[in-house]
C-alpha cells in the first residue's frame, strides 16, 4: 500500500481523511475485541463442556441479573462514544469552509464532467489545488450517480433535481481516482475518472491554458472523453459504433436506408441522435448534448474526421 | 379423525377445540389483516403529506378543483353503509334472519351508488384532461371553472395522488361489493345465526374500514 | 356462546351515525372558512373524531379483546412512525450545506424571476440556497 | 419415501397422489412444499452468484458482458431475497415445527396457508416473467429514476413482488393468530419454545412491514406505466422518497430474514448444550424489541443520499440501539453452553459457526452505522460483504443448521453425520474465503455492481471467486447427502438429539397425520432439561416418553 495507507484503508490523502481513519479504527479495534472475546469464550465452552456421558443432565445455572445489565449497559455507552464521534466528524464533512474553490460537477451517463469558475471546462480530468479547500457543487443530467474518492474518504450522491456537494483539501500532489458508486445503467462500471492535485501555481497556469483557443480537434477529442464509455476509437464496438473511419462511408440505418456520414449526419447524430439509429445498436444514446455550444460541436465533428 | 365427536357444531373446524377460539381466532386474523390494510394506504398518505408540505397552495388550490359536494355525498353513502353493516350483525347476533339480509342488501345498494357518483366525477375530469400522470393535461371551461388555470406544476402530482388514492380505494369498494354478494348468498340460505355469523362480522369490520379511509381522504382532497 | 359477545343496541348505533352525519357536516362547513394555520389540524381532528367513533362503537373495539385492540393501535402508531421519520428528511432536507433547500426546477424559477427584476443580474450561482 | 418409519402410518403416507399434496391443508406437507419450491430459489440464485463471481475473476469481459452482468446480480438478488431468503425459515420450518411446538393440530387457518403457498409461486412466476419480456437491470434496490427509464420487464418484476408481498403478509398472520389462539394447555409464554417467540417476532414485522414493500412497487409501476411523477425528479417527484419507500420495508425485512435465524440458533443451542437457554427472557423479548427498533432505523441506508443531516441523525443512533438486543442475544447463546452438556452434532456445528460469522456481519453492520465511517464505505464491497456476512452467514447457516435438525422428524431419515460435519466445514471455508476479501477490497474503495475494475482488486476477486467454488461444492455435498438419505438412509428414532420441545417428545417420526392423538398438556418449559423424567437416548435408539 501507499505511504499512509493500510491493508485496510487506501492512502488517507485529505486532512479530514486521517480523521475518519482514527474513527474507523476505533470502531474496528473495540469490535475486533469484543468479538475475540465472544469467539474465544465459546470455543472453551465448547471443548470444555464437551458431552461425554450420554445420560448427564447438567443442572441450570443461575442467572445474574447483574450480568445480564451489564451487557446492555456496558455496549450503550460503547456506542454513545461512537455516535458522538461518527456524528460530530460526519457535520465537518458535510460543511465546506467558506472560502472553498468551488468547481460544478455533472454526472451523466457514463462521464463526468467538471465546470471551474474561469469557465474552464474538463472530462474525466478533475484539476484541483493542493493545499485549498475545494467545493464540488454537483448534480447529474438523467439518473442517479454518486461521486467518490476513496483517497479523501468523501462520497455523496448525485441527483438529477437537486445540488448536492462535498467538499475536501487534498494534502498532496498526484492522481486518485473518482468512481460513481450509484448504480446507473450499463456502463456504470466505466464511469470512472481521475483528481489531478497539482500545485497552485500549476493548477493556475493549467486553467489559463484551459481558456485559451484550442484547435477544434484538440478542443473535440477533450470533449470526447464523455463519448468514450460508448464509442471506441480503435474499431471495437462498445454499446455505440466505433467512430474511427466512420466520416465519409455509407452507413446502414436501422431502418433500411443508407445515409453518407457526411459532416451533417455527424452533427445530427449528436444533437439529435433518435433521428438516425444506425443499424445493429439500440436508440439508447443520450440526446444530452444538444445543450452543447456550435464551437463544441464543431470540435467533436473534426475529432470525428480526423480519427482513421 | 376420530374428533367428530358429538357436541361439535358443523362450522367448526376439527384443529380448533370450540367455537370460541375459532371465532376469536378469526376476528384477530381479521384484525391484522386491517393493519396490513392500514399500512399499503399508509404509503399514499406519506406521499400525500410529503408533496402539501413541500407545495401546500398548489395542493389548497387544485383542491378547488374536486367537487366537494359530490365527495359530501360519497361521504354520507359510505357511512350509511357502514350503519347497515353495524345493523346487519346486531340483527345476526339476535337471529333476525330478514333484518340481516335487508341490512346487507342496503349496504350492497350504498356501494354501488357510491361507485355510480365516482364514475361520474371521473368522467367529468376526464373529459377536461385531468388525468393521472403525464396525461393530465386541463383545459375547457364547466361550471363557470377555468381549467386551465389549474395546469400549474406539482397540480398534476396533486392528481396523481388522488387518483391512486380514490383508485385503490374504491378498488376495495369492488372487493367489498363482491364479499358482500358471497355473504348475502348464505345469510338468504340461513347459515348465520347467533352461533355463528363469523363471516358477516368480518365482512363488516373490512367495510368499516373502507369507510374509515374514507373519512380522511374526503378532507384532505377534496376539502383542505 | 353468543352470550359472551357484545350486542350493541340500535339506538347506540343510531347515535353513532347521526353524530357521523353531523361531524361531516361541519368539516365542510369550517373548511368554507379561511383558518389559517388551523385548517388542516381542524380537519384533521375531525376526522380522527369520526374515525374513532366508526373504530369504538360500529366495529366494536371497545367491547373487544383487548389484543385486536393492541394490533389496531399498534398499526396506527407504525403508520405514525413513517410520515413522522419522512417528514424529519422532506421537511428539512439542506439542513446542511452539502444538499441545496430547494429543487433545480425551483432554483431555475426564482432565478429567471431574479433576472427579469434586475437585467444585469449575469453570473450564475449554484451554490445559492433560495428559500 | 414410500414406506418410511416402518410402515406406521403418518403425515407422508397417509394418503398418495399428486392431488393429496397439490391440495393438501396440512401445515407439514406444505412445509415441505415450501423446502422443495424455496431450494430450487436458492440454487437458481445460487447459480447466478456463481455467474456473477467467474464474470469476476478478472476485470474486463471474462464470460459475459456488462449487461449480462447486470441482470445477473439482480436477478440474484432478487431471487435471493424475496423468493428464497424470506420465505426460507418461516414458511419452511415455521410451517413444519410451529404448530406443532405449541401442541395445536394445525395452524389457525390451513386454508390461507396453503393460499400462500400458491401466491409465491405465482408471483414468482411473474417476476421471472420479466426475463422474458425484456432486462431488469436496476439491482434489487430498484432506484428510480433509474429503475423507470428502463425496460417493461420492470412491470413484472415489481407486479412479481406485489404477489409475494400478499403471501409473506398472510403467512405472518397466520402465525401471529395460531401462537396467541392455539397454544396446547399449559403452554404459557414463558414457557415457550425461543423458535416460537423470534417466528412471532418475525410475523409481526412482516405483517407490518409488507404491505409498505406493496404499495412502494405498485406506484414504480404506476411510475413506469403511467408516469404519475411522484417519484421521478424529470416529472416534479422525488426521488429520495423512493429510498424512504422502498427502505421502510427492506430494512425491517433484513430482521424478518434474521429473526428466525436467531430462534433456529437459540433451540439449538439449548439442545445440544441440554441446558436451559440463559437469560430466556431477555432472548425472547429482544426479538420483539428488534422487530420494532427495526422499523426506525430504515435511513442509515440513505446517509450519502441527500436526505437532510437531523433524519441521518436520528437514524444513525437508533442503529446503534438496534447492535444491544441482539448482543443480548449472542452473549446469552454463549452463555447457554457454560456448564451445559455440549454435543457436536451437525445442526451444532452451524450453531457454532453462525456465532462466528453473525457477529462478523453484525458489527461490520455498526461500523456501517457510523455517519462518518458510512460516506466511505456506502456502496462499497464492504457493504456487499456486511450483507452476505449477515444473509448468507446468519440466515442461510442456520437454515442449515435448522434443516439438519429438523431432517429426521421431516423424513423419518437420518443422513450421513460424517458426510454432515465435512460439508459443514466446506461451507464455513468457503464462505468466509469468498467474503471475507470483499470487506478489504470494499474498505480500498472497490464499488459494488461493477462489471469491469481497476487491476489492483484482481487479487481479492479472485479469491473470492475461488472461494465461492469451494462453497458451491460444499453445497452440492449437502444436496447429495440429504437426497440419498430419502432413499438409503437410516430409520430416524423418535428423538435423535434428545430435544425436549413437542415435534420430538410428543408425536411420532414422522409427525402422525393430526401431529397429537390427544392434546399434549404441557408442564415445563421449553428447555427445563432437569425436569425432564424420560430418557435422552443416542441416534436411532427408541426413548420411553412420558405421555405416549
Ligand atoms: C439479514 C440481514 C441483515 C441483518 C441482520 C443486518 C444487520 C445490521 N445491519 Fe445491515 N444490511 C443488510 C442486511 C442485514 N443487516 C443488507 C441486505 C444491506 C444492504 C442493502 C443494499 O444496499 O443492497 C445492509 C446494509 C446496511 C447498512 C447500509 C450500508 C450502506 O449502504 O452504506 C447499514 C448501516 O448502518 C447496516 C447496519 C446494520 C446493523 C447495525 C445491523 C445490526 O442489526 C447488527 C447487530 C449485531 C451485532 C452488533 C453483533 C452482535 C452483538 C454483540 C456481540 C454485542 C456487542 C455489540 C456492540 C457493543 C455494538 N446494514
Ligand atoms: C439471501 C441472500 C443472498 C445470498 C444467500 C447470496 C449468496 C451469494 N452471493 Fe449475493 N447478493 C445478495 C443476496 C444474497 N447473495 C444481494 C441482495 C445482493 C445485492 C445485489 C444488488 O446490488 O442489487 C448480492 C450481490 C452479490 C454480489 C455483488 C455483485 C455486485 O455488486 O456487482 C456478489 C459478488 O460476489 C455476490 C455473490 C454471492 C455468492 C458467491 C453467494 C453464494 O453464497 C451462493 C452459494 C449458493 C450456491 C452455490 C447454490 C448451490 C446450491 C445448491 C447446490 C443447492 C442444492 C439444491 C437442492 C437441494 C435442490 N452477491
Ligand atoms: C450512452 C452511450 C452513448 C454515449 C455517451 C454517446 N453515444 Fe453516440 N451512439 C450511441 C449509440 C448506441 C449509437 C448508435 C445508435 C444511433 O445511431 O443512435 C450512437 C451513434 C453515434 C453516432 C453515429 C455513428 C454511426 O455509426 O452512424 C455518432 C457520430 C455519435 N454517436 C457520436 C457521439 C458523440 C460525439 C458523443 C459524445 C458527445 C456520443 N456519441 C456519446 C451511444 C452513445
Ligand atoms: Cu453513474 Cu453509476
Ligand atoms: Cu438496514
Amino acid at each position: 500500500m501507499g505511504d499512509n495507507g493500510s491493508v485496510w484503508l487506501p492512502d488517507a490523502m485529505s486532512t479530514l481523511a486521517g480523521e475518519v481513519d482514527a474513527l474507523f479504527w476505533f470502531v474496528f479495534w473495540t469490535s475486533t475485541i469484543i468479538f475475540a472475546m465472544v469467539i474465544v469464550a465459546k470455543l472453551y465452552f465448547v471443548f470444555r463442556y464437551k458431552r461425554t456421558d450420554d445420560k448427564y443432565v447438567p443442572s441450570p445455572v443461575h442467572e445474574s441479573q447483574a450480568l445480564e445489565a451489564a451487557w446492555i449497559v456496558l455496549p450503550t455507552i460503547l456506542t454513545l462514544i461512537v455516535f458522538t464521534w461518527g456524528f460530530d466528524l460526519f457535520v465537518k464533512m458535510s460543511t465546506p469552509p467558506p472560502d472553498s474553490y468551488e468547481i460544478t460537477v455533472r454526472g451523466k451517463q457514463w462521464a463526468w464532467e467538471f465546470e471551474y469558475a474561469e469557465g474552464a471546462l474538463s472530462f474525466s480530468e478533475m484539476y484541483v489545488p493542493v493545499g485549498r479547500p475545494v467545493k464540488l457543487i454537483m448534480s447529474s443530467t438523467d439518473v442517479l450517480h454518486s461521486f467518490f474518492i476513496p483517497e479523501f474518504r468523501i462520497k455523496h450522491d448525485v441527483l438529477p433535481n437537486r445540488y448536492t456537494s462535498v467538499w475536501f483539501e487534498a494534502t498532496q500532489a498526484g492522481r486518485y481516482q473518482i468512481y460513481c458508486t450509484e448504480y446507473c445503467g450499463t456502463e456504470h462500471s466505466g464511469m470512472l475518472a481521475e483528481v489531478v492535485v497539482v500545485s497552485e501555481e500549476d493548477f493556475a497556469s493549467w486553467i489559463l491554458e484551459q481558456s485559451q483557443d484550442l484547435p477544434p480537434a484538440e478542443l473535440g477529442e477533450q470533449l470526447f472523453a464523455q463519448c468514450a464509455a460508448c464509442h471506441a476509437i480503435d474499431g471495437s464496438v462498445k454499446i455505440g459504433p466505433p467512430l474511427n473511419g466512420l466520416y465519409g462511408t455509407q452507413r446502414a440505418l436501422a431502418d433500411g436506408s443508407t445515409v453518407t456520414a457526411d459532416e451533417d449526419y455527424l452533427k445530427e447524430s449528436i444533437l439529435n441522435p433518435a433521428a438516425k439509429i444506425a443499424a445493429g445498436y439500440q436508440p439508447i444514446m443520450p440526446a444530452g448534448y444538444s445543450g452543447m455550444s456550435a464551437k463544441q460541436i464543431d470540435g467533436l465533428v473534426a475529432y470525428i474526421k480526423s480519427l482513421e | 379423525m376420530d374428533n367428530a365427536s358429538t357436541d361439535r357444531p358443523a362450522h367448526l373446524k376439527h384443529y380448533f377445540v370450540s367455537s370460541d377460539q375459532q371465532f376469536d381466532a378469526a376476528k384477530m386474523g381479521m384484525w391484522l389483516f386491517l393493519v396490513t390494510e392500514i399500512l399499503l394506504f399508509s404509503g399514499m398518505f406519506v406521499a400525500y403529506t410529503v408533496f402539501r408540505v413541500w407545495y401546500p397552495e398548489v395542493f389548497a388550490h387544485s383542491a378547488e378543483l374536486l367537487d366537494w359536494k359530490l365527495g359530501g355525498l360519497n361521504t354520507i353513502v359510505l357511512l350509511a353503509s357502514s350503519f347497515t353493516v353495524a345493523l346487519g350483525i346486531h340483527y345476526a347476533q339476535k337471529d333476525n334472519q330478514k333484518g340481516l339480509v335487508l341490512n346487507l342488501i342496503l349496504t350492497f345498494v350504498f356501494a354501488c351508488t357510491f361507485l355510480v357518483v365516482k364514475y361520474f366525477e371521473y368522467t367529468s375530469k376526464f373529459e377536461h384532461g385531468v388525468f393521472p400522470g403525464a396525461a393530465f393535461d386541463p383545459h375547457g371551461v364547466s361550471h363557470g371553472v377555468d381549467y386551465a388555470l389549474y395546469n400549474i406544476p406539482f397540480a398534476a402530482q396533486f392528481f396523481s395522488i388522488y387518483f391512486v388514492m380514490t383508485g385503490i380505494h374504491g378498488f376495495h369498494v369492488l372487493v367489498g361489493m363482491g364479499l358482500f354478494i358471497w355473504i348475502t348468498r348464505k345469510a338468504i340460505r340461513g347459515d348465520f345465526s347467533s352461533e355463528y355469523y363469523t363471516p358477516v362480522e368480518n365482512c363488516g369490520l373490512y367495510w368499516h374500514l373502507v369507510d374509515i379511509i374514507w373519512i380522511f381522504l374526503f378532507p384532505l382532497l377534496y376539502l383542505i | 356462546m353468543s352470550q359472551g359477545h357484545h350486542i350493541t343496541s340500535i339506538k347506540t348505533l343510531s347515535i353513532v351515525i347521526g353524530a357521523l352525519v353531523i361531524l361531516t357536516g361541519l368539516t365542510v362547513f369550517t373548511s368554507r372558512f379561511d383558518l389559517g394555520v388551523f385548517t388542516v389540524p381542524l380537519a384533521l381532528a375531525i376526522a380522527t373524531t369520526k374515525a374513532a367513533l366508526v373504530v369504538t362503537i360500529f366495529m366494536a373495539l371497545r367491547w373487544d379483546n383487548k389484543i385486536n385492540a393492541a394490533i389496531f393501535g399498534i398499526g396506527i402508531l407504525f403508520v405514525i412512525v413513517f410520515i413522522s421519520f419522512v417528514l424529519f428528511d422532506t421537511a428539512f432536507r439542506g439542513d446542511l450545506p452539502n444538499t441545496t433547500k430547494g429543487t433545480i426546477m425551483e432554483m431555475e424559477a426564482s432565478e429567471a424571476e431574479m433576472q427579469s427584476r434586475e437585467p444585469d443580474a449575469s453570473t450564475r450561482q449554484f451554490n445559492r440556497t433560495p428559500e | 419415501m414410500t414406506e418410511s418409519a416402518s410402515g406406521t402410518v403418518n403425515y407422508l403416507n397417509h394418503a398418495k397422489g399428486f392431488k393429496s399434496w397439490a391440495l393438501t391443508l396440512d401445515h407439514k406437507r406444505i412445509g415441505l412444499m415450501y423446502l422443495v419450491a424455496v431450494s430450487l430459489a436458492f440454487l437458481a440464485g445460487g447459480v447466478l452468484a456463481m455467474l456473477v463471481r467467474i464474470e469476476l475473476l478478472t476485470p474486463g469481459e471474462t464470460i459475459m458482458g456488462a449487461d449480462a452482468y447486470n441482470q445477473a446480480f439482480t436477478l440474484h438478488a432478487v431471487l435471493m431475497i424475496f423468493t428464497f431468503i424470506i420465505p426460507a425459515i418461516p414458511a419452511v420450518m415455521g410451517n413444519f415445527a410451529l404448530p406443532i411446538q405449541l401442541g395445536a393440530k394445525d395452524v389457525a387457518f390451513p386454508r390461507l396457508n396453503l393460499a400462500s403457498f400458491y401466491i409465491y409461486l405465482i408471483g414468482a412466476v411473474i417476476a421471472l416473467g420479466a426475463l422474458v419480456v425484456g432486462r431488469v437491470d436496476g439491482g434489487w434496490t430498484f432506484y428510480t429514476p433509474y429503475s423507470t427509464s428502463i425496460g417493461d420487464g420492470i412491470l413484472f418484476v415489481t407486479a412479481g413482488i406485489f404477489v409475494m408481498g400478499f403471501s409473506s403478509i398472510l403467512t405472518g398472520l397466520n402465525f401471529i393468530v395460531t401462537v396467541h389462539k392455539m397454544r396446547a394447555p399449559g403452554l404459557t409464554w414463558n414457557r415457550l419454545p425461543l423458535f416460537i417467540w423470534s417466528i412471532y417476532a418475525t410475523s409481526i414485522v412482516q405483517v407490518l412491514a409488507t404491505p409498505v414493500i406493496g404499495i412502494t412497487v405498485l406506484l414504480l409501476f404506476l411510475e413506469k406505466a403511467l408516469l404519475i411523477g411522484i417519484f421521478d425528479p424529470a416529472l416534479g417527484g422525488d426521488p429520495v422518497l423512493f429510498q424512504h419507500f422502498f427502505w421502510f420495508y427492506s430494512h425491517p425485512a433484513v430482521y424478518i430474514m434474521i429473526l428466525p435465524a436467531f430462534g433456529v440458533i437459540s433451540d439449538l443451542m439449548g439442545t445440544f448444550s441440554r441446558h436451559q437457554v440463559s437469560g430466556y427472557k431477555f432472548v425472547a423479548l429482544s426479538s420483539v424489541a428488534i422487530a420494532f427498533l427495526g422499523f426506525l432505523v430504515w435511513g442509515h441506508h440513505m446517509f450519502v443520499s441527500g436526505q437532510s443531516a437531523i433524519s441521518s441523525v436520528i437514524f444513525s443512533l437508533i442503529t446503534y440501539l438496534i447492535g444491544i438486543p441482539t448482543g443480548v442475544k449472542v452473549i446469552n447463546w454463549v452463555s447457554t453452553m457454560y456448564k451445559g452438556s455440549v454435543q457436536l452434532k451437525s445442526p451444532m456445528l452451524y450453531a457454532i459457526m453462525f456465532l462466528f460469522t453473525f457477529s462478523i456481519g453484525g458489527f461490520t453492520g455498526i461500523m456501517l452505522g457510523v455517519l462518518a465511517i458510512d460516506i466511505h464505505l456506502h456502496d462499497t464491497y464492504f457493504v456487499v460483504a456486511h450483507f452476505h456476512y449477515v444473509m448468507m452467514g446468519g440466515n442461510v447457516i442456520a437454515a442449515l443448521g435448522g434443516l439438519h435438525y429438523w431432517w429426521p422428524k421431516m423424513t423419518g431419515k437420518l443422513y450421513n453425520e460424517m458426510l454432515a460435519k465435512v460439508a459443514a466445514v466446506l461451507v464455513f471455508i468457503g464462505f468466509n474465503l469468498t467474503f471475507f476479501p470483499q470487506f478489504i477490497m470494499g474498505a480500498q474503495g472497490m464499488p459494488r455492481r461493477y462489471y469491469d475494475y481497476l487491476p489492483e482488486f484482481q487479487g481479492y476477486h479472485q479469491l473470492s471467486t475461488y472461494g465461492s467454488w469451494v462453497l458451491g461444492v460444499g453445497f452440492l455435498l449437502i444436496a447429495y447427502y440429504l437426497i440419498a438419505s430419502l432413499f438409503k438412509g437410516k430409520k430416524a428414532g423418535l428423538n435423535p438429539w434428545g430435544a425436549l420441545t413437542l415435534e420430538w417428545t410428543h408425536t411420532t417420526t414422522p409427525p402422525d397425520h393430526h401431529n397429537f392423538h390427544e392434546t399434549p398438556v404441557v408442564t415445563r418449559g421449553a428447555y427445563d432439561f432437569h425436569l425432564a423424567t424420560e430418557l435422552f437416548q443416542g441416534d436411532g435408539e427408541v426413548t420411553e416418553l412420558k405421555n405416549h
